[in-house]
C-alpha cells in the first residue's frame, strides 16, 4: 500500500492527527469531533448564557452607573410570576383578564396557528416541488424566494399591504368581515395579519427541509409500494410520511422554536404594544436598561420553549433528541 | 386471468437496448423461468411487466386486457425485488402485511396470512425485527413473503432465492412449487441457477441481449437447445463446443472427426460447423460399452481435475501443448468430461475417449442455429 | 424571470387542459399556479412600490402609479448598495462555511454513532435556540469588542469587522444545522459507509465522500438555510456594526439606514427598490443550490 | 436627492470626505438629514476660530426611534467605544446616562464663559435633561423640537376664512373652533380627511401627541409642571382628572364623530380618519402631502418640505396647537392655553471614552454662540436651543422655516417637555396603549385612564427613588 | 502476511447471538469458505475481521498482529460486500479506482489497474455508467471489481457471485482462483453455490447459529461430515437420513436394517442412531454389480421423479401410505436417489434400492456426533 501522501511536507503533521484521530475508539472518536464545536458555543452561547442567567438574579440598575442592581436571588422570577414585573413591560406577562393582550398567550397563539398553517402548506408545496415538470427550477425559486427577503422588508411590505392609506390588503380583509377597518389597532387583527405574513415568509423554510427530505427517500421504496397495491395516498401515508418524519420534526422543532421567540416581524409589521411577544417584552426592558428584569424575561422565554419542546417530543415520540 | 402477452416490447436506455422487441406470450397458471447473462434484460422485462417501466416500444397485455398504461398497483401483480427493498422503517410483520393493510383485510385475516407466509420462509420468530437487524438471506426471505402473503394474478419474481442456502433453497422451491399449483398463478421467475429453472418451470425462456432466444419446457432447452448461444447457456458446466466443417465424410474438426452422411442433413460440404456435446456425453474408453453408438474414439490428455462431490469434471487437452481454459466457450483443442467421483482418471494422463452419437448437437458456426440435435441412426448411416 | 415563470404557468395549465380527465394533474396544476401566485404577489407589490414615486405612494392599487425605473439607480446612489451586498455575502459565506464544516462534524458523531451521553448533549445544543437572540447581546457584545479580559487575556475587537457578525451567528445558527445534519446523515445505509472505509478511508474520510455527496439536499438546505438567516440577521449586524458600508456592515442596515435617513418620511419606493436588489444575489443562489436536491442519490447503491 | 455634486458623496451612513486626511477627525453622530449640509457647518466653524485641523464629520444616529439611539449608545459608552467622539441625544433619554456619568463632564472641561452663554440664552426647558443634579453641565442643547398645526391656507381661505387675517399663527385657537373650521373647509373643499394626528400606541402618542392634548385642556400627568421630572414614586398620578377625560374625548369626537357614546358636546366630529390610530409621523404627513387632509401636527422637518416650493409654499400655514382650555381655567400650572405643544430636543455630548477629547471640546465650544453655525442648522430645519436667534431677520427671512418662527417661538415658550424619568419609558408604553385603546373605542376614557392610574402607580412602586 | 485468528469472537446483539465463541486459525494464502444457513453468522463474522463490527468478545489477529482495534483500513483488506454497497454518486470507474485514489496511486497506474479488473469481471465498456444505470448482475461485478483492483492482505468476499449467471459465475470463479494463486492473499468466501465452495476452497468452515462446526478440506466435509449438521448441510440435495437403533445385528430402523458387528463401533445396544446416505450413493437394484458391498436390498415405491438434465432425482417411498415430503431434513420412511437420466425408472413403480456400504454414515441421534463414515469391511464383518 504505497502511498505518496508522505511527499508532500505540510500533509506529514495533518497524516499524523488523521491517525492518532482514527485510532481513538468510537466514543473517544465522537468526543474529539465534537470538542471544537463545543468549544465555539462554550464561548459564543453557553458563557452568555451562563452570564445572563447571573444577571437574571439581580436587580434592575436604575439610577446607579453599574448598569446590574444588587444581588436578588429569584426574586425577580417571583414577580414575573405574580405580575410585579408587568409594571415594565409594555403589556403584561401572562393576564387572563385579557387573555390577547399578554405576552405568553400571544406568542403561544401566534406559535401554534402559524406552525401549523407552515407545515400543511410547506408540506403540499413539497410535494409539489418533489415532482419532476418543465420549470421546476423556476417555481422552487419561486416558492423558496420569500425567506429570502430580510425581515425589516417584509413586514414594511405587508406592513404597507393593509396599511389603509397606502395598500388596499386592509379592505379586501375587511370587506369578507375578517378584520376591522384599521387593523393595526387591534390585537386580534394584528395578530391575524401577522399570522399571514409570518406563514408567507417562513413557509419557504418548511418547504425546503421537507424538500431535502422527499429527495433524499429511496425511490425503490415506491415501487415497492406500488407493485403492493398502494394508491397515491397510501404511498404517501405509508412511505412518504414516515420516511420524512425525522426530518419533518426537526423542521417543526426548530420553527417552532422561532415562532415562540418572535419579534422581528412584530416590531417592524404591527409594534409590540399591537402584539406583546415573549421576545418583545424581553427587548423593551433590555432597551430600557431593565437587564435584570430583561434576563429574567429571557429566561422564563427559554424555558418555557424548552417546556413546549419537551411536550412535542412526548407528543410525537420523536427520536430527535 | 393471469395470461401474459409482450408484443414487441422494447425498452431502449439511451443508446442501451435493454429489451429488443420481445415477444412473449404466457398462459394463465404458467410458471416461466427468464434465464440469461447478466445484464441482458431480465429484470427490466419484469419491471416492464410490472408497469414500473414503460416500454419504449411495444404494449403488454394482462389477462387479455390491454396495461400497457396501467399504474402496477391496477395489474394484479406481486413483485419480488431483485434488490428486495424492505421498507426500512416497517419490522418483518409490517413489511409483509404491507400489502393487505392496503386493502383493508380483517387483523385476523392479515395474522393469519402473515404467520402462514413466515412459516414458508421459515422467519418465525422474527416477526417484530426491523430489516436492518437481519441478515441477508432474512431479508430476501421477508421479501418473498411479502408477495407471496397475497393472491394476485401474476407473480413476478426476480432471483428471490439468490441469497439463500441450498437446503433452504430446496425448500423455497418445493413451497413456491406447492403455492403454484394452489393459487394457479402465472409465475415469472429469473434465476441463475440452473436447477431451479429446470426443477421449476414449465418453460424456459432464454434471452440474449434483450432479445429471446427460445421459449421452451426446460428438457427441451437442454436437449434441444434452439442455437449455439442457448446451447451453451443452458446445462452446467457449459456445453463444449468444436468447430469445423462438413466434408463428405460428415464433420472434420482439427483433433478429431464425427463420421455421418452429410446428405442427410441440411447442410453444404465445407459448411463451417460446431459441433456441441455437453461433459456428461463424453465417455472415457472403458465406459464405451454402455453406449448404445459411440463415435469414434478421440485422443486427450487430462489436464485438471475438478471433484464435486457427486461427479468429477476432467479439463482434457486433445492437443499436448496447450493451456487449459476453463471457462472459454469455443475452444477446438479442449474438452470438458464429467466421470463419476469413483474413476480411476489421474490429472495429465493420456485418456481416450468418445461421444455419445445420440447426444451430438451440430451448429451453424456463422448464424449459431441448431441443424441437429443428435446423430440418429439414419443420420450416421453412411 | 418573471417572463419565465409566466411560460411555465403557461405550460402547467396547457398540459392540465389536454387531458382534463386527469384530476390528478390538474388539482396539481392548480395548486402549483396558486402558490405561485400568492407567493409572487408580494414581489409584485415590492416593485409596484418601487415604480411609484415616493410621493405617490398612497391608496395604492395593483398597478404602480408611475413608472420611476432610475429608482434602481438612484438607490446606488443614496448608499454603496453593491458594498453591503458584498458585506452581507461575505459574511453569509463566511458563516455558513464554518456552520457547514463544524455542523457536518457534530452531525457525523450525532447521527451515525451511539454513545453515552448523546441525548443530553443533543438537548445542551438545542437549548441555546431557546433564548432570544436579545439574551446573548450584552455579554457577547463585552466579549467581542475587545471590553473583557479573560484570564489576564485581552479579548479581540472584532467591533466593524466581519468577524463580529460572523462569531455569534455561527454559533446561533449551529444548532439548527447540527440537528438537520444529523437527521440526514443518520439517513445514509451504514453499508456505504463501511463500503468506504473498507476502501480505506478514515472515519471523517468516509464523513466527507460518501455521507456529505450522498446528502446533498440535507447539505444544500442547510447551506442555503444558514447563508438567507446571516444575510437577513439583523440583531447581531445591529449590534456589532455602527451601519457602514466600510465598515462591514450587512445589507440590512444598509437598508434600514433608508429608512433612518429622514425621521419623518420613509422613502418606500427607494426601499422597495433596495429590497429588490438585495433579495437578488439570493435568488440566485437558490436558483443554483435547487438543481442539488435533487432526488435519489443512493439509488442503485444497495440491494437490501 | 442624491449627492450634492463636488466632494461630498453620500456614502451611506459615514459621511467621509478627501480633505480630510491628515486633519484630526472628529466623528458627531447626529440627524441624518444635516449631512448634506456638512461643508457650510465646518465652515462656520473654522470661521469662528476653530483650528482647521480639527475635521468635523458626520455620523448617522444608530437608528430612528430613541429607544433605538438609545440602547446603541448604551452599548457603546458601556463598553468603552472610542468612537463617535461626539453623540447627539435625544432628551428623552439623557436622563439616565447624565445621572450615571456616562458622558464627559462639560462644566469641567468647557470654558465657564461658554456655558454662561447657555444657562443665559438656552431655553430653560432643555436643562433638566443635561445638567446632573449638583448642576454639572453634561450635554450642551443642540436642537429644540416643536410640533406646530399644519393647515393648507388656501383650502381654509377657499372656504372662506382669513388666517392671515385673523393671525392664526399667533392668536389664541381653540379646538372646538379649529374642529369647525377643519370641517367646514373640509366639506366645502371636499378634502378627503380634515385633521390628521400620530395616535399609533407609541411614543410619539404618549409623549407628543397625548401630552399636548391633555396639556391644552389643563390636565397632566403627575399633578403640576413642578413633577415632570420626579421625585418618581412621590408624586400625584393625574392621568384619571377630568381634563385629561375631556381631551381623550375630543379626539374621540374628532374621529368618531358627535355618534360617539363618549364624545364631548360642542366639538365637531368626523374630522379625522379612524387610520390616525395607526399613523406615525410618515403615514399622516403622506396623507397631507397628497392633499388629503386639511391639517396636519406635524415637525419642522415637515414643515420645511411641504413649505418648500415645489411644494405647498407660501399655502401652507403653520399654528400653535389650540387651546381646551384658558390658561386661566387650568387646572394645573403652565397648562391650558394655546401653544401648549410638546418641547423636546437633541443635546450634545461628548464620549468620555473618546481618544480626541480635547478636540470634541474644541468643536462644542465654538458651536455655542455661533449664528452662523445655527443658521445652515435652521435651513435644515434644526431649531436652535438659543431661541433668542430667532428673533434675528436672517432666520425671520430664511427660506422656509423663518415664516414659522411665531409659531416656534410660541410653542418653545409654552411648550411642555415629557417628564423624561428613570420611569419614563414603561411608562410611556402603558399610556400609548391605553390612549389608542381608549381612542380605538375598546374601552371608555374613564376606565382607560383608571388602569393607565393604576399601572402608573405600579411603575413608579417599583422605581420610586 | 495474512494469517487470520479469531480467538473466542463473540458478537451478540442484544439476545441474539450472531457469532458464538468462534475460533478461526487461518493460514496465509489459504482460500476459506464459510457455509452455513441463512443467518448463521457469516456475514457477521466477516465484518469481525474487517473490523466493521466490534466483537462482544474476543479478539482478531491479522498477520499476526492483534487488530482487535484498529480501523478497516489499516487491516490490509478487501471486501466485497453481500449487499453490494457501491458508492452511488460515482460512475463505475470511480467506483473501481476509489480504494487506489485514496492511496494516491498515479492516474497511469490507477488506469492500468481498473482495465484489468473490469476487463476480469467482464464490463470493459460500462466504466462511465452510473450503478444505478447497471443490473443487479453488474453492480455485483463492479463491486468484484472494486475489490481486486487492490492488492490487499485479505480479500473478504460475501457472496460475490450471487447475482451472476451460471458461465459468468465459473469464468470468475477461475479468474479469483488465477488471481488467488497469483497473489496469494488469503481468501475469506462466503457462498451459497456447493459447486463453489467445493472446487474453489483449500479448507471449508461450516457455522451453525454462530457456531463453528467443522472446518476443513471440502471433500473431507463431504465424506467424513464431522455431525450431522454438516452432513446434512454440505451436499446438495441433502443426505438422507433414517433414524433407527443398534440392535446385536447393526442397525435398525422402521422400514430396513443395515447389518454389522456393532461391537466394532462406539455405541451400546438400543442406542439411538441415525444412517446417512448421499442420494447418489442409494442405487437402483439393477446396478448392484457395480458396488462393491452393497447392503441388503430395500423395498419402495418411486414417488416423484425429478429431471436435472444430467440426473434424475427420485424420490422414494419405504412405506406405502405416506406423501413424500421433499425437503424434510430427516425422514424415516422415504430416501432420495440420484440416478442417471437415461435410467428407466418411472413414477409410482415398486423399485428396489440399495446401498453402498463404503458410503453410508452413522451418526448419534441425540447428539449429531458422527460416528463413522463408511461401513468398513472390517465393521461389517459378523
Ligand atoms: N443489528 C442486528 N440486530 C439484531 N440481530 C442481528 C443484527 N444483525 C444481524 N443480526 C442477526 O445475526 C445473525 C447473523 O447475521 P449474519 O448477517 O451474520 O448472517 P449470515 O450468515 O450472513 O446470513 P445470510 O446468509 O442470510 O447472509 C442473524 O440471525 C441476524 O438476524
Ligand atoms: N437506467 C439505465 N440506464 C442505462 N442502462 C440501463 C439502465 N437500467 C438498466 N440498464 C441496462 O439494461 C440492461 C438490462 O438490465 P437488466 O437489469 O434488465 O438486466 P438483468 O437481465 O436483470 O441482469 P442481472 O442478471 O445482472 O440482474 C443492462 O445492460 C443494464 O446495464
Ligand atoms: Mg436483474
Ligand atoms: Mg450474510
Amino acid at each position: 500500500m504505497s502511498t505518496k501522501l508522505d511527499s508532500v511536507p505540510w500533509r506529514r503533521p495533518l497524516r499524523a492527527v488523521t491517525l492518532r484521530i482514527e485510532q481513538l475508539s468510537d466514543t473517544q472518536f465522537v468526543y474529539v469531533l465534537l470538542s471544537p464545536v463545543f468549544l465555539l458555543l462554550a464561548v459564543v452561547a453557553f458563557w452568555p448564557i451562563v452570564n445572563t442567567f447571573e444577571l437574571s438574579l439581580h436587580a434592575d440598575s436604575i439610577v446607579s452607573p453599574d448598569p446590574i442592581g444588587e444581588f436578588a436571588g429569584f426574586t425577580n422570577y417571583v414577580d414575573l410570576f405574580t405580575g410585579g414585573l408587568d409594571a415594565l413591560m409594555p403589556r403584561p406577562f401572562v393576564s387572563l383578564s385579557q387573555p390577547l393582550k399578554s405576552a405568553l398567550i400571544v406568542t403561544v397563539v401566534f406559535a401554534g396557528v402559524s406552525v401549523s398553517i407552515e407545515t400543511l402548506l410547506g408540506f403540499a408545496q413539497a410535494l409539489i416541488l418533489n415532482e419532476e415538470f418543465r420549470g421546476r427550477r423556476w417555481v422552487r425559486l419561486v416558492l423558496i424566494l420569500p425567506w429570502a427577503v430580510p425581515i425589516v422588508i417584509f413586514g414594511t411590505m405587508f406592513y404597507l399591504m393593509f396599511n389603509s392609506t397606502v395598500g388596499f390588503g386592509s379592505e379586501i380583509l375587511h370587506g369578507l368581515g375578517l378584520i376591522s377597518a384599521t387593523p393595526f389597532t387591534s390585537t386580534q387583527d394584528s395578530l391575524l395579519l401577522l399570522i399571514i405574513a409570518d406563514i408567507w415568509k417562513t413557509t419557504p423554510f418548511m418547504v425546503l427541509l421537507i424538500l431535502a427530505g422527499l429527495q433524499s427517500i429511496n425511490r425503490d421504496l415506491y415501487q415497492v409500494a406500488e407493485v403492493a397495491g398502494a394508491s397515491r395516498w397510501q404511498r404517501f401515508r405509508h412511505v412518504t410520511l414516515p420516511l420524512v418524519a425525522p426530518i419533518l420534526g426537526v423542521a417543526i422543532l426548530f420553527r417552532l422554536i422561532q415562532a415562540l421567540r418572535v419579534y422581528g416581524v412584530i416590531e417592524v409589521m404591527v409594534g409590540c404594544n399591537t402584539v406583546p411577544s415573549l421576545s418583545c417584552m424581553v427587548v423593551s426592558t433590555f432597551q430600557s436598561r431593565y437587564y435584570g428584569t430583561s434576563a429574567t424575561i429571557a429566561f422564563t422565554t427559554a424555558a418555557l420553549i424548552g417546556l413546549v419542546t419537551l411536550g412535542y417530543f412526548a407528543f410525537t415520540k420523536s427520536e430527535v433528541v | 386471468m393471469g395470461e401474459i402477452q409482450l408484443n414487441d416490447v422494447t425498452k431502449r436506455y439511451g443508446d442501451v437496448t435493454a429489451v429488443d422487441n420481445m415477444n412473449l406470450d404466457l398462459d394463465d397458471g404458467e410458471f416461466i423461468c427468464l434465464v440469461g447473462p447478466s445484464g441482458c434484460g431480465k429484470s427490466t422485462t419484469m419491471e416492464i411487466i410490472a408497469g414500473l417501466t414503460m416500454p419504449t416500444d411495444g404494449s403488454i397485455l394482462i389477462s387479455k386486457q390491454d396495461v400497457t398504461n396501467l399504474p402496477p398497483k391496477d395489474r394484479g401483480i406481486a413483485m419480488v425485488f431483485q434488490n428486495i427493498a424492505l421498507f426500512p422503517h416497517m419490522d418483518v410483520y409490517d413489511n409483509i402485511s404491507f400489502g393487505l393493510r392496503l386493502r383493508n383485510y380483517e387483523k385476523e385475516e392479515i395474522d393469519r396470512r402473515v404467520e402462514r407466509a413466515s412459516d414458508i420462509v421459515q422467519l418465525e420468530g422474527m416477526l417484530d425485527r426491523m430489516p436492518e437487524e437481519m441478515s441477508g438471506g432474512q431479508r430476501q426471505r421477508v421479501a418473498i413473503a411479502r408477495a407471496i402473503v397475497r393472491n394476485p394474478d401474476v407473480f413476478l419474481m426476480d432471483e428471490p432465492l439468490a441469497n439463500l442456502d441450498a437446503k433452504l433453497r430446496v425448500h423455497m422451491r418445493t413451497e413456491l412449487q406447492r403455492l403454484h399449483k394452489e393459487l394457479e398463478t402465472t409465475i415469472v421467475y429469473v434465476t441463475h441457477d440452473q436447477a431451479e429453472a429446470m426443477t421449476m418451470s414449465d418453460r424456459i425462456a432464454v434471452i440474449d441481449s434483450g432479445e429471446l432466444q427460445q421459449i421452451d419446457p426446460p428438457l427441451t432447452c437442454y436437449n434441444e437447445p434452439s442455437n449455439m448461444f442457448v446451447a451453451g447457456f443452458i446445462g452446467s458446466p457449459s456445453m463444449n463446443f468444436v468447430e469445423g466443417t462438413i466434408t463428405e465424410h460428415g464433420f472434420e474438426a482439427e483433433n478429431f472427426d464425427v463420421e455421418f452422411e452429410p446428405s442427410h442433413l441440411d447442410v453444404s460440404l465445407g459448411d463451417d460447423i460446431t459441433l456441441g456435446v455437453r461433459p456428461e456425453d463424453v465417455y472415457p474408453i472403458d465406459a464405451v460399452h454402455s453406449l448404445a453408438r459411440p463415435t469414434e474414439e478421440i485422443a486427450a490428455v487430462s489436464d485438471v481435475l475438478e471433484p464435486m462431490g457427486d461427479e468429477v469434471f476432467v479439463y482434457l487437452k486433445l492437443e499436448d501443448d496447450v493451456q487449459t481454459q476453463i471457462e472459454e466457450t469455443v475452444s477446438n483443442d479442449q474438452l470438458l468430461m464429467s466421470v463419476e467421483p469413483d474413476s480411476l482418471i489421474q490429472e495429465d494422463e493420456p485418456v481416450t475417449v468418445v461421444l455419445d452419437r445420440s447426444k451430438v448437437h451440430l451448429f451453424d458456426s456463422v448464424s449459431g442455429t441448431a441443424i441437429c440435435h443428435g446423430l440418429t441412426p439414419a443420420i450416421s448411416q453412411r | 424571470m418573471f417572463h419565465r415563470i409566466n411560460t411555465t404557468l403557461e405550460q402547467l395549465s396547457e398540459t392540465a387542459l389536454r387531458s382534463p380527465a386527469d384530476a390528478n394533474r390538474l388539482v396539481f396544476t392548480g395548486g402549483t399556479i396558486v402558490f405561485v401566485l400568492t407567493t409572487l404577489f408580494p414581489f409584485y407589490w415590492l416593485f409596484v412600490l418601487a415604480l411609484t414615486p415616493n410621493e405617490l405612494i398612497s391608496n395604492m392599487g395593483l398597478v404602480p402609479k408611475g413608472y420611476n425605473l432610475a429608482v434602481f439607480a438612484q438607490v446606488f446612489q443614496e448608499l454603496p448598495l453593491h458594498r453591503y451586498i458584498f458585506n452581507s455575502v461575505l459574511i453569509s459565506l463566511m458563516v455558513t462555511a464554518v456552520v457547514i464544516s463544524l455542523g457536518s462534524v457534530a452531525g457525523y458523531a450525532f447521527g451515525r454513532y451511539e454513545f453515552s451521553g448523546k441525548r443530553p448533549l443533543m438537548l445542551i445544543i438545542l437549548v441555546i435556540s431557546y433564548f432570544p437572540p436579545a439574551a446573548f447581546l450584552l455579554p457577547l457584545f463585552r466579549l467581542l469588542t475587545g471590553s473583557m479580559t479573560i484570564l489576564g487575556i485581552q479579548t479581540p475587537d472584532f467591533y466593524n469587522t466581519p468577524l463580529g457578525v460572523a462569531f455569534p451567528l455561527s454559533a446561533l445558527t449551529l444548532p439548527f444545522a447540527i440537528f438537520v445534519l444529523t437527521t440526514f446523515y443518520s439517513q445514509i445505509p451504514d453499508g456505504l459507509e463501511d463500503a468506504a472505509r473498507i476502501e480505506g478511508t478514515t472515519r471523517l474520510g468516509a464523513l466527507y465522500r460518501v455521507i456529505m455527496p450522498l446528502s446533498l439536499p440535507g447539505l444544500t438546505t442547510v447551506g442555503v438555510l444558514t447563508f438567507i438567516t446571516v444575510y437577513n440577521e439583523f440583531f447581531f449586524s445591529f449590534l456589532m456594526t455602527d451601519g457602514s458600508a466600510d465598515h462591514w456592515s450587512p445589507l440590512v442596515w444598509g437598508i434600514s439606514s433608508i429608512i433612518f435617513e429622514q425621521q419623518f418620511t420613509t422613502p418606500y419606493n427607494l426601499l422597495a427598490a433596495a429590497s429588490i436588489i438585495g433579495v437578488f444575489p439570493i435568488a440566485v443562489l437558490v436558483l443554483f443550490a435547487q438543481e442539488k436536491i435533487v432526488s435519489g442519490l443512493t439509488a442503485g447503491a444497495l440491494k437490501e | 436627492t442624491g449627492g450634492a455634486g463636488e466632494s461630498e458623496t453620500t456614502t451611506g451612513t459615514t459621511k467621509s470626505s478627501t480633505d480630510a486626511s491628515g486633519k484630526t477627525v472628529i466623528k458627531w453622530a447626529v440627524y441624518p438629514w444635516i449631512a448634506d449640509k456638512m461643508p457650510e457647518l465646518r465652515q462656520a466653524l473654522w470661521d469662528a476660530g476653530l483650528s482647521e485641523d480639527i475635521y468635523l464629520e458626520h455620523q448617522d444616529l444608530p437608528g430612528t426611534a430613541p429607544g433605538d439611539i438609545r440602547s446603541q449608545y448604551q452599548q457603546w459608552l458601556s463598553s468603552g467605544r472610542t468612537e463617535p467622539d461626539i453623540l447627539a441625544a435625544d432628551t428623552a433619554f439623557t436622563i439616565p446616562f447624565v445621572a450615571q456619568e456616562q458622558f464627559l463632564n462639560l462644566s469641567e472641561n468647557l470654558p465657564s464663559e461658554k456655558l454662561d452663554v447657555v444657562t443665559e440664552n438656552y431655553a430653560s426647558q432643555l436643562f433638566p435633561t443635561v445638567r446632573s443634579s449638583d448642576g454639572d453641565f453634561y450635554g450642551i442643547p443642540f436642537s429644540t423640537d416643536v410640533p406646530g398645526l399644519l393647515y393648507r391656507k388656501d383650502l381654509v381661505t377657499e372656504a372662506g376664512y382669513d388666517p392671515e387675517g385673523e393671525n392664526w399663527a399667533q392668536n389664541s385657537m381653540t379646538w372646538k373652533r379649529f374642529s369647525e373650521i377643519v370641517a367646514d373647509t373640509q366639506q366645502r373643499t371636499g378634502t378627503e380627511h380634515g385633521f390628521v394626528f400620530q395616535a399609533k400606541a407609541y411614543e410619539g402618542l404618549s409623549a407628543c401627541n397625548f401630552n399636548e392634548w391633555l396639556t391644552s385642556f389643563g390636565g397632566a400627568f403627575f399633578g403640576g409642571r413642578e413633577n415632570l421630572f420626579g421625585p418618581v414614586g412621590k408624586r400625584p398620578i393625574t392621568v384619571d382628572e377630568s381634563p385629561v377625560l375631556d381631551s381623550l374625548r375630543m379626539i374621540r369626537t374628532f374621529i368618531h364623530g358627535q355618534d360617539d357614546e363618549q364624545s364631548l358636546d360642542g366639538y365637531t366630529g368626523g374630522i379625522s380618519p379612524r387610520q390616525v390610530l395607526q399613523f406615525t409621523e410618515p403615514e399622516s404627513r403622506t396623507v397631507f402631502a397628497n392633499g388629503n387632509s386639511v391639517a396636519l401636527r406635524a415637525w419642522p422637518q415637515a414643515w420645511q418640505t411641504s413649505g418648500s416650493e415645489e411644494n405647498y409654499g407660501t399655502d401652507l400655514g403653520v399654528m400653535p396647537i389650540p387651546s381646551g382650555v384658558s390658561e386661566a381655567q387650568a387646572k394645573n400650572d403652565g397648562t391650558g392655553g394655546i401653544g401648549r405643544s410638546f418641547i423636546g430636543g437633541y443635546s450634545n455630548h461628548i464620549n468620555p471614552h473618546s481618544k480626541k477629547i480635547d478636540a470634541a471640546v474644541e468643536v462644542l465650544t465654538h458651536m455655542i454662540g455661533n449664528v452662523e453655525f445655527r443658521y445652515h442648522l435652521f435651513n435644515a430645519s434644526v431649531v436652535p436651543p438659543n431661541l433668542s436667534m430667532l428673533d434675528t431677520e436672517r432666520f425671520q427671512n430664511a427660506p422656509v422655516l423663518g415664516r414659522y418662527t411665531d409659531v416656534i417661538k410660541i410653542h418653545a415658550q409654552r411648550g411642555i417637555p415629557r417628564p423624561a424619568t428613570i420611569a419614563w419609558n414603561p411608562e410611556s408604553a402603558k399610556i400609548a396603549s391605553q390612549v389608542n385603546s381608549t381612542l380605538a373605542r375598546d374601552a371608555t376614557p374613564a376606565k382607560a385612564m383608571g388602569t393607565l392610574k393604576s399601572q402608573l402607580a405600579d411603575i413608579e412602586e417599583r422605581l420610586s427613588q
